[in-house]
């Protein structure tokens, strides 16, 4: 019963932290670029804002524009349900495993996307089109990074994985683990949207990618598909953290450990907001057709670690 | 083998070489009419030959068959012969697909090939006459050769008659002949499509109005 | 005394054309029905022998004779005689042929008849000779009916090279009679198929074996085996269809029976190892040829030819496979006629309709004759054998025959010729069944009593693609055991 | 048992001569639906029943006709097919008897009514075949009708093309067919598939191989594995839809069947790479085949190529079995073929569903071009809907039937580390790229064919008056959804089922434990755990609750229509739209070294000044690989051939008398020799 309760706390939480998450790299960049910025916790009042204004919607539009940023809001939880934030293993273990979730994000893509092209408008079609094929060409390097993963832990179901790498931290410094590490990066940054694949903070058509899909929403919906973001950069963060270096993971569900693991993970979702700030305040965007170079690059290094997780065996 | 046998052997040699040496003059003369003359004397001395096999032989059948073919090749068929040539007016052999030198060349080649045939049926043989049953293998050649070399349906005619005087002659030599029916209904056969040939030679006169069979190649693929 | 009802209401027939002048309806109808009696008798033999029971022999010197083999061909033959002469020109008032044209042809395609029949009755090889040159004789007559270019081209190269061919034949026969003089003196009988047959064992294989040649290649020439084949594009597409139908159909199955009757002799001679590899040598080189003309063929009636030619190259094959390959090679020859002779006939009605033989001048066939066009595409599928058409059947069971003995690789070139010439028919089919008619063609089918009596042949090759009926099976294992003792 | 066998049989074999006879007109079209229906409903009930009761049984032996004795035998995998075909054979029908409206007094309807009931006559008596008469009889059968089918709309030269190409590769399958059973069963067609096992144990290891490539072949022709394919894009289109539905969700499966019956129960397994083969040729034809199909316009040619890469997806999944079973690993070597056969079904039901779904859009605009469409969902909602769920369960997505049994042949991959062979063993994990790749490839191809079908303002007049399908077509489209659904969310069912029907093929064990019967679908050795009928579950649950929590949040619910932004630019016409071929250019350039694009750009300036565009034309095609490569040089050989041959028929007749004299001569010499 408590692991149930567990799940549906470490989704609650992981939806509070998510936009502060947020805030929390963009403030961290402005700072890094000189800039002000703005408060970390500015995301909460724009979701407000976003929920209480009126949606305007446009004539071409059909249900399924009104219906997939629900279907994207709970894709988005429902991955939450399934990967270990603060604890392992837990009861929904069973109902869903690594593939699962990686399907269901794609899921909450297809949805997105079909919502893009819905008003008809170029932009959405252009944001669309620039989205499905970034997904598509990461999908090789997630499948393989998972098969490394496996391969290392007997298994792809996430609280096995994590379980697994706790009971041999050595398994951490194998060069097949920092390899699918590093390849897995590559993809949350082309998969969240980040630069250099994608400027989060553009609204340049010749640059956008996700902010042209959603050009048409506003109001309620907007706010939900905001959050789902956000949702996702944090499932990824976490995903990096705690399948490579699972250190604070709670295995035993006292209030003690819980505690260790909620601190835990924020340090970690920290430290890489960290690393990605600085990276997007040190690199460019990359040109559009430059980004299946990147993702070849980030496919390479996950064979390589499957490969070498093959030998040492 | 007594005198009476060699002598014989000798002869019906002669004969079928004599023979022989027509189906090589047919190669050499140009002019139709030569060839109907060549044909007839051939058929003259294919007949003999006949008569000659049925004395030694003592097969009064070959009688018939020697004043049959005789009425028919020396007769019947080079008449007709010559009133086609005169219809379809006398074109002569201008120039056959194989010069004169090279046929003559080509059937003494085919002469030697057909030495090498019939090696196994001379071996076979104890007849007399078995001498010359590689010359008439090899009248069978030069007629083939004949056929194929020339270019007007009439030598064609001749040259197919031709073939035929060497499947005779090869009957005669190697086994007295056939049975007289049978040797009947070929000789029927024969002159019916010699006839056949006939008609359809005035045929193609009519429609092409020469009888070259250079230009029988409409039909092709 | 039932050899008299084959042979003679032919020889009547012709008769009847020649006498009764200027020509007139009743002739044909008279001369149709007579060909029915002929069938009977065929069929007759046919029941006496696939009962098993000894071959009848009759005239002086047992001058004809049915066994099991020939009973098959009398059928065979018989009923495509009849099937042509109630389809032949000169029933109705109107024809495009002229009276005297239409005397003509009831004459020769009579005689023509007769002496295929004779052909298969004969039980002197020398008879046998006779008469298969007679059929060169009085087919070469018809082929000009209509004097053109094309037709008396045809005629003169048909006429020329099957004489020569059946020439070469006859010094074959002559060599082998020969050989039998040679081992036990002259004889009356001596060229008696039975008789031959008796001495084979202690005749010389040398002789023999020069004896095969000539007859292979002579026989071999009328029926159209590589590479003596080439008369027979030009006769089959410039030959009244009728006469096409009647040469494709059974004309090749004769001649084919001829090398049959003396391959048994010469294998009881040398054993079969020598005919065998001639006639697959010979058989595959005919479907190579056969097969790839196909694919570049423009005119119909010369693809049905080709095809023909096709599928003699099988039946040499299939003969040359043992007892397996023997039933096979006979089945195929069954059906084969059966298809051939319709779709020839088919062929006739259409180019009657478009007037010309040309593929791409036929086009939209469903539309403007449907009858025609259904049952032609179901003849055409039937040569290259498909289910449900006996062919399959019959092809499947030689292709089986060859793997049997242990010749895979034989097969597999014979199933690629095969492939290839069915996707090349079934290219062309299609070009002239669809599509849109060329205007100036009458559209609407005419002339049900045709398409009637040829949906017989689509009947028998069905019946024969889905089963074998007992007598006929019987029949088949008769001439098995004559072939391959 | 047997009474629903006869019935089938003989609903089918009453269907046909019905349609024949009576053939035109809503009485005819129903006698010809009716005896479909009948027919695929006792067949579906009948595997049903057997697959359920797990025994298989002898139906009938050596019935019908003396000399070709025709036998029958019903075993899980025959069943399982059965099913299938069941299944697609009932919606198809019903679909038919709506959609064949639009054919009256244009095309022959008894033809296709005949035809329709022949094929699916053939096809289920090819899964019980139990010797290679019946089976080979049955499979020209089915070509043929199949082939007829091809050309119900005969007018056009594409459909001719398209028909002679289909034969032609389909013949060429037979014919390996035919050698291969003969090779297999030593000559005699006629013994049964039991005898045939036993003869093929014995037969050497080279013998062996021949009959494996053979089958490869001549299953894969038909199946269409690349690069036999061609045939696909090029029949399936023309052909009516619920035909090409059945084609590409049943036809072209017998191949599937076929392969798992020789390789896997005749041959009884072979050497390792055997497997490694279709793995391979299973993976270049997923991903070639989702590639193509990324760049068609034409909405039924690009479900034709989707088939391509989904046979490769159960390719990959069998050839994943036939590797585990060369190495002994049985359980694993089940799980692979389960995975394989469950998208064999699954891809009969959504693929079939997608080509109604393109049936009813192609019979509401007339149109199979994909840019003349759009904004369809409003017009026709239910097709919309169907064809929606279609989509998303061949992208692989939760909680539909594609991921699920994606999801186990990626399982029977990464379990692929128990391969004893490293070097063996690399093969997955480039496999499972590949397959990864394919499923985003195929989630982008059909955001695209969705979208620009459905979405957004109508492209043309057809498509601005489209109407919704009739009642008979949305229900057949509905029951292949509904299949898609529940196929989806219950694999715990089905799964272990099917681990029954494979156990004792090939020595494979019952694996009917390894895959336990609760909610989670578990792959073998507890290696992974995953149930969607949880996940969709809690998806739905989680649809429900977001608004509701909203609605207690008090959050604003206005909502106000107008036009869509764009940049100030007033009113929006269709021309504004992102078209079909813009949404794939992205993966056109990613991927130009295999399309080799020829692009040509012509813009004509206005005569006065160039700043002035009068009109730009953007033509760009690829170029078909396969044909130009493979197939060109082979017809060309072909007609040179030919073309050598014809040289003898010179016309010449002292040639022709040469050939005899020559021939005569060459024989006589070697006679004497």
């Amino acid at each position: 019963m408590t692991g149930y309760l567990l799940e549906i706390g470490q989704a609650l939480l992981a939806l509070l932290l998510a936009p502060g998450l947020v805030g929390f790299i963009r403030w961290l960049k402005a700072r890094l670029q000189g800039r002000r910025g703005a408060m970390p916790w500015q995301p909460y009042y724009d979701l407000r804002k976003l929920f209480g204004k009126e949606v305007v919607m446009s004539k071409n539009a059909s249900w399924l524009f009104r219906f997939a940023p629900y279907v994207i809001f709970a894709t988005a939880v429902a991955v939450t349900l399934l990967v270990p934030l603060v604890a392992a293993p837990l009861p929904f273990d069973a109902v869903g495993d690594l593939l699962a979730v990686v399907y269901l994000l794609l899921l909450g893509t297809f949805f997105l996307a079909l919502a893009g092209l819905d008003p008809g408008t170029a932009f959405g079609g252009m944001g669309a089109s620039r989205e499905v094929t970034v997904a598509a060409i990461a999908e090789p390097t997630i499948a393989l990074a998972i098969f490394g993963l496996a391969v290392g832990a007997g298994s792809t179901n996430l609280g096995r994985i994590v379980a697994q790498t706790l009971s041999n931290p050595g398994a951490v410094i194998n060069p097949g683990h920092l390899l699918g590490f590093t390849a897995l990066f590559v993809v949350m940054i082309a998969e969240t949207g980040r630069l250099p694949v994608d400027n989060p903070s553009t609204h340049l058509e010749l640059t956008m990618i996700h902010e042209a899909m959603i050009l048409e929403y506003s109001g309620r919906y907007l706010a939900l598909i905001e959050w789902a973001a956000a949702l996702k950069l944090l499932i990824f963060f976490s995903l990096l953290s705690n399948l490579f270096l699972p250190w604070g993971v709670a295995t035993t569900l006292t209030p003690g450990a819980l505690g260790v693991a909620v601190i835990a993970l924020v340090v970690k979702l920290a430290a890489l907001a960290v690393i990605v700030a600085l990276l997007e305040t040190r690199i460019a965007k990359l040109r559009l057709f430059r980004v299946p170079e990147l993702l070849g690059v980030s496919f390479v290094l996950a064979l390589l670690s499957v490969t070498s997780s093959f030998l040492l065996r | 083998m007594n005198s009476h046998d060699t002598f014989f052997a000798q002869l019906s040699t002669l004969g079928a070489s004599v023979t022989l040496l027509f189906g090589v003059v047919l190669l050499w003369r140009r002019s139709l009419g030569a060839y109907i003359g060549a044909f007839r004397w051939q058929s003259l001395v294919l007949s003999a030959v006949f008569a000659l096999v049925g004395y030694y032989g003592h097969d009064h059948e070959l009688y018939v068959v020697a004043v049959v073919l005789l009425a028919l090749k020396v007769f019947i068929i080079p008449r007709y012969l010559k009133r086609l040539y005169q219809r379809v007016g006398g074109e002569r052999e201008a120039q056959p697909y194989v010069n004169i030198a090279t046929s003559l060349i080509v059937a003494g080649l085919l002469v030697m090939l057909a030495y090498a045939i019939t090696r196994p049926l001379v071996m076979v043989s104890k007849l007399p006459t078995r001498g010359g049953i590689p010359l008439a293998v090899g009248l069978i050649f030069v007629g083939l050769f004949v056929i194929v070399s020339r270019r007007k349906a009439l030598t064609q005619i001749v040259g197919f008659l031709v073939l035929e005087n060497g499947i005779a002659l090869l009957a005669a030599l190697c086994t007295y002949g056939i049975p007289l029916i049978i040797e009947l209904g070929v000789f029927l056969d024969v002159l019916m499509g010699f006839l056949v040939m006939q008609v359809i030679v005035y045929h193609i006169r009519d429609t092409f109005e020469s009888i070259d069979v250079e230009q029988l190649n409409q039909l092709k693929h | 005394m039932t050899f008299l009802f084959l042979l003679f209401p032919s020889l009547i027939a012709a008769a009847l054309a020649a006498s009764i002048r200027p020509y007139r309806a009743l002739v044909g109808w008279v001369n149709a029905l007579l060909s029915l009696a002929a069938l009977g008798a065929a069929v007759k033999f046919a029941d006496h022998a696939a009962r098993g029971g000894a071959a009848p022999v009759f005239g002086p010197g047992e001058l004809l004779r049915a066994d099991g083999l020939s009973a098959l061909m009398m059928v065979c033959v018989a009923a495509v005689a009849s099937l042509v002469l109630f389809l032949s020109p000169g029933f109705g008032r109107e024809s495009q042929y002229s009276p005297s044209q239409l005397r003509r042809y009831q004459f020769f395609i009579n005689l023509f008849i007769f002496s295929m029949l004779l052909t298969v009755s004969a039980n002197n090889v020398g008879v046998m000779w006779i008469a298969i040159e007679a059929t060169t004789i009085f087919s070469a007559m018809l082929i000009p009916l209509t004097l053109t270019k094309s037709s008396v081209e045809a005629s003169w190269k048909y006429i020329l090279i099957c004489s020569v061919g059946i020439a070469l034949a006859f010094a074959g026969t002559v060599l082998g009679y020969f050989d039998f003089v040679t081992l036990s003196g002259r004889a009356e009988n001596a060229l008696n198929w039975p008789v031959l047959l008796a001495s084979a064992p202690s005749l010389h294989p040398e002789v023999m074996k020069l004896a095969f040649v000539f007859l292979l290649v002579g026989y071999g020439t009328k029926a159209g085996i590589a590479p003596m084949h080439t008369w027979l594009p030009d006769a089959h597409s410039e030959a009244p269809t009728p006469l096409s139908a009647t040469m494709s159909g059974v004309l090749l199955a004769v001649a084919l029976y001829a090398v049959l009757r003396w391959k048994v002799v010469v294998d009881a001679t040398l054993g079969g190892g020598y005919t065998n590899k001639l006639l697959i040598a010979l058989g595959l080189l005919s479907l190579v040829v056969a097969s790839f003309s196909i694919v570049l063929s423009r005119n119909y009636k010369r693809m049905l030819a080709y095809s023909s030619i096709e599928h003699t190259g099988l039946m040499c094959i299939g003969l040359a496979l043992g007892p397996l390959g023997v039933f096979a090679a006979m089945l195929h020859l069954v059906n084969h006629t059966a298809a051939k002779s319709m779709t020839f006939l088919l062929a006739g009605r259409v180019l009657h309709r478009y007037h010309t033989t040309q593929i791409k001048g036929v086009s939209g066939l469903l539309k403007t004759m449907p009858g025609t066009a259904g049952m032609l595409a179901a003849g055409l599928l039937a040569t290259i054998g498909l289910p449900p058409f006996g062919l399959f059947i019959s092809e499947f069971a030689l292709i089986r025959a060859g793997f049997a003995t242990g010749r895979p690789w034989l097969m597999g070139a014979v199933l690629i010729l095969l492939a290839v010439a069915f996707v090349a028919v079934i290219g062309h089919l299609n070009r002239m069944l669809y599509g849109a008619p060329p205007e100036g063609v009458a559209v609407g089918e005419k002339g049900g009593r045709s398409l009637a009596l040829l949906s017989l042949n689509v009947a028998a090759l069905v019946t024969l693609g889905l089963t074998l009926p007992a007598p006929f099976e019987n029949l088949l294992n008769q001439i098995v055991r004559i072939v391959s003792r | 048992m047997m009474t629903l066998f006869i019935v089938m049989i003989s609903a089918y074999a009453a269907g046909a001569p019905g349609a024949l006879l009576i053939g035109r007109g809503a009485f005819g079209r129903g006698v010809a639906a009716l005896g479909a229906c009948a027919g695929s409903a006792a067949g579906l009930a009948f595997g049903m029943s057997a697959i359920v009761s797990g025994r298989s049984f002898t139906l009938v032996s050596a019935w019908g006709l003396p000399g070709v004795d025709l036998m029958t035998r019903l075993d899980g995998l025959s069943a399982f097919f059965l099913i299938i075909i069941g299944l697609l054979g009932l919606a198809v029908a019903v679909y038919g008897y709506g959609y064949s409206v639009s054919y009256e007094r244009r095309y022959s309807l008894r033809m296709l009514g005949a035809m329709l009931n022949t094929l699916l006559l053939s096809l289920s008596l090819l899964v019980v075949a139990d010797n290679a008469l019946t089976f080979l009889i049955s499979w020209e059968l089915m070509s043929l009708s199949a082939y007829w089918l091809v050309l119900t709309e005969h007018d056009g030269a594409e459909t001719v093309r398209a028909g002679v190409w289909y034969i032609a590769m389909t013949h060429a399958g037979f014919v390996a067919l035919v050698a291969m059973f003969l090779l297999m069963s030593g000559g005699d067609l006629t013994t049964s598939f039991a005898g045939m096992r036993a003869n093929a144990a014995v037969l050497s290891p080279a013998s062996r191989n021949a009959v494996f490539l053979l089958a490869l072949f001549g299953y894969g022709s038909k199946a269409g594995i690349v690069p036999l394919h061609v045939w696909l894009p090029m029949a399936h289109p023309v052909a009516p839809s619920h035909v090409s539905a059945l084609m590409s969700g049943v036809v072209i499966k017998t191949g599937i069947y076929g392969l798992v019956r020789v390789a896997l129960d005749l041959l009884g397994g072979g050497p390792v790479w055997w497997g490694g083969v279709v793995l391979g040729v299973g993976a270049v034809s997923a991903l070639l085949g989702v590639l193509y199909a990324l760049m068609e316009h034409d909405l039924k040619r690009l479900l034709a190529y989707h088939s391509v890469e989904n046979i490769g997806i159960i390719l990959i999944g069998v050839g994943a079995g036939m590797i585990f079973h060369g190495y002994g690993l049985m359980t694993l070597a089940a799980l692979g073929f389960v995975g394989g056969l469950y998208h064999t079904l699954n891809h009969a039901t959504f693929k079939g569903l997608l080509f109604l779904g393109a049936g009813s859009v192609l019979h509401a605009t007339h149109t199979r071009n994909m840019e003349e469409m759009g904004g369809l969902i409003k017009r026709m909602p239910v097709t919309a809907l169907c064809f929606l769920i279609g989509a998303a369960a061949i992208s692989a997505l939760p909680p539909l039937n594609g991921f699920a049994s994606e999801w186990i042949v990626f399982q029977s991959l990464l379990e692929g580390f128990n391969i004893p062979k490293p070097e063996v063993a690399m093969i997955m994990p480039i496999a499972v790229g590949m397959l990864a790749l394919t499923g985003g490839l195929a989630v982008a191809c059909f955001v695209k064919a969705f979208g620009v079908t459905f979405l957004a303002i109508p492209r043309s007049q057809e498509a601005e008056h489209a109407k919704e399908a009739p009642l008979s077509m949305r229900a057949g489209m509905a029951l292949l959804a509904l299949a898609c659904v529940a196929l989806g969310l219950a694999p715990f069912a089905v799964v272990p089922v099917m681990g029954g029907m494979l156990a004792g093929l090939g020595r494979l064990p019952d694996t009917r434990m390894d895959f336990t019967l609760g909610l989670s679908l578990a792959s073998p050795n507890g290696f992974a755990k995953m149930s969607p009928a949880l996940v969709a579950a809690g998806l739905l649950i989680l649809l429900c609750l977001t608004p509701l929590v909203m609605l207690l949040l008090r959050v604003n619910r206005k909502l106000r229509v107008s036009d869509s932004w764009g940049c100030g630019r007033i009113g929006q016409t269709p021309r504004m739209e992102y078209t079909a071929t813009a949404f794939a250019e992205p993966l056109r350039r990613v991927f130009a070294e295999l399309y080799r694009p020829a692009k040509e750009l012509t813009i004509d300036f206005h005569p006065e000044s160039k700043y002035f565009v009068q009109s730009i034309e953007y033509r760009s095609e690829i170029t078909p690989w396969f044909e130009k490569y493979l197939y060109d040089p082979c017809l060309w050989f072909v007609r040179l051939l030919a073309a050598t041959v014809r040289r003898l028929q010179s016309g010449s007749l002292s040639a022709y008398l040469v050939y005899g004299a020559v021939t005569l001569l060459i024989l006589l010499l070697i006679a004497r020799m």
